[in-house]
């Protein structure tokens, strides 16, 4: 089993960050989503790297994300499926 | 070579792949994205094999924000890591023979203007140490010393990472690797003091700590090589792989390298300086004039 | 490599070909010959097909005074006018691929210096501008970041002399040659500056107006480079065919263009220039000590 | 016909200068006797460029060497034929 990143949309949705999204080295994995004010990830795309983690509670010290496991994840956003979105709302 | 010549006829766009769609209504072309934009975009270069966590993934990633126009450019690289992600971005890419990179690039840029005379066209190398200052490292200065028009983007990760830790001629002196189990017999390369010498006309050495820098870094590189000459970006790019940097400390150790002997330095020829001033002026101007 | 391994066995001598025996009873082996002497021993290279008149014919042979000691040198060289000459001198000369010359000399010092640990072997480069600013340029330049310990000496016709006339990276801006109609299209490269970067421990420029300073200069640069790192001496030798010099006014050629942007110059590397001030002092005291 | 340098041993002789041997191009092809204190010409090794002649006229001012057609040379000294010699005396 290995982890993905999972924002936690209520503390992100507070501030107007978006630093995760600078700092993901892979493109379009970590989104944001223009209405909800929130990053959230692609969780088909995450390599797991925790990069932002150590981003968001070292350098933004929001500590909005976490790693959880692939099969905890629960309505995980999946990029293939439906492809770039704006906004999930 | 232009969004133009990659629009699909109307009524056929419905039925092109997703991807391919986003990229058209979404993407970044026609408009130079910013970096605080990022996830907000359909970005140029996406889904590609590099390793998890890597910070040369990242860099590559940031300089396809930082590329003032990604529908006129052509970017040119060799083996290596970056290349697995390059060769997958939106944008035009060339693989050169080892070793070729800044010849194939001089002979693309020249063609290239006398073909568009009217639309400016950026070529632009990407490549790592071991292509640009060990194995392609004769062409690299030679375009140099010929002043051609076009950027040179080494990926340092200061190893040949996908060969499996062999060290290159910009391995720190005594680091040992897999493969250099005595250690680096010399000196790192000073890539940018030999730019200097050689005449490029902008020179930078970057680490990927601040996302907006290293688009802006590349943006200016690319647009003083469009009218000035040559231009030369240094920036480290960690192998978390040959250098054992567990993921989540990636980019504690680019911050750590940065300070420690890798901070941003910019050197601008006196031309480059006059005109890099003189280009700010005038979109200073023209913002005002918008307002 | 030495004069035991190429002396006849007695009774034999005198059935060598009579130039054989001049150099083994009046040549400049094992003992430093002066450029005063010239005239008054069997020198190591003569009768080739060089142009007459050609001032790089004159510098070889001036080299040829100041290698300080002939029976433990080898000679690497590529195509070119010079190797016209050189391959004919009575020393190991090794006529690499082009661009391989300074990839050659590195392998043959290290394998020297092994096979032989109580003799001092020196190996010596010596080819044209072509040969090592442009198709050499890569091996000249990663020799000098590896620091190996052998001397480059480049023969700067400022042209490719021996193919009829093209422009090199050493050709001056501006200049129309044969081969290159519309004048050379950018700088004259600045080997100098490139050697200094690199880490070179001596570098020399020098014009063959004054024979005892080249005799001298490469007696110290190979010297400098058996102990401490590379070497490089750039030599002005004009090509009076592609340039149309007079061969009468070859030596006021050399004189104006020294006078005018060829100038003698000698640059030390901090280690190199400890070593030779104590080596100097030493070689003071031993004559002293003679007396 | 072609010329070669002709050194006039006279004039030659009262000098120490030597600077035509260091400045001729050609290996053993100005030679220096000894005994006689002069310099001399292997005419059969000298290609006629006349550079010692501007050495001589011009630096050492001493107007010793001139061009003779090769059909004039009284007793040229030939080195192809008895090879290397300190002194012809």
């Amino acid at each position: 089993m290995y982890t993905v990143a999972e924002i936690d949309v209520e503390i992100c949705s507070s501030t107007k960050c978006r630093l995760c999204t600078q700092f993901c080295p892979e493109g379009n994995t970590i989104l944001y989503d223009e209405t909800r004010g929130t990053a959230y990830v692609a969780v088909d795309r995450c390599k797991g790297c925790e990069i932002c983690v150590g981003i968001c509670d070292d350098l933004a010290k929001h500590h909005a994300i976490k790693m959880v496991p692939i099969d905890q994840v629960k309505d995980g956003f999946e990029i293939s499926k439906v492809g770039f979105k704006r906004s999930l709302v | 070579m232009s969004l133009k010549t990659i629009q699909a006829a109307p009524g056929f766009q419905d039925y092109l792949p997703k991807e391919y769609q986003d990229l058209l209504e979404d993407g970044p072309f026609f408009q130079q994205r910013k970096v605080s934009e990022l996830g907000s975009f359909k970005e140029a270069i996406e889904e590609h094999p590099m390793c998890a966590g890597c910070a040369m993934t990242l860099f590559i990633r940031l300089v396809y924000v930082g590329l003032p126009s990604l529908e006129h450019t052509v970017i040119c690289g060799t083996a290596g890591c970056g290349r697995l992600a390059i060769s997958q971005g939106a944008v035009p890419f060339v693989y050169g023979n080892y070793g070729d990179t800044n010849a194939v690039a001089t002979g693309l840029k020249r063609g290239l203007d006398i073909r568009f005379k009217d639309q400016p066209k950026d070529v632009v190398v990407m490549a790592g140490d071991g292509g640009l200052a060990d194995i392609g490292f004769h062409a690299v200065m030679h375009s140099w010393f010929r002043k051609e028009k076009f950027t040179t983007i080494m990926l340092d990760n200061e190893v040949y990472g996908n060969t499996g830790g062999q060290d290159s001629g910009m391995t720190q002196k005594g680091m040992v690797m897999k493969m250099a189990p005595t250690g680096k017999k010399f000196e790192k390369m000073d890539m940018l003091g030999l730019a200097k010498t050689a005449g490029v006309a902008y020179t930078a050495r970057i680490s990927p700590t601040n996302p907006t820098r290293v688009a802006n870094t590349v943006r200016k590189a690319v647009l003083i090589a469009r009218e000035v000459g040559p231009t030369f970006i240094q920036a480290y790019t960690s192998c978390n792989i040959e250098y054992a940097i567990p993921t989540p400390k990636v980019m504690d150790d680019a911050r750590e390298v940065e300070k420690d002997r890798y901070g941003y330095l910019e050197y601008f020829s006196d031309e480059a300086k006059t005109y890099w001033e003189e280009s700010e002026k005038e979109r200073k101007r023209l913002r005002k004039a918008e307002k």
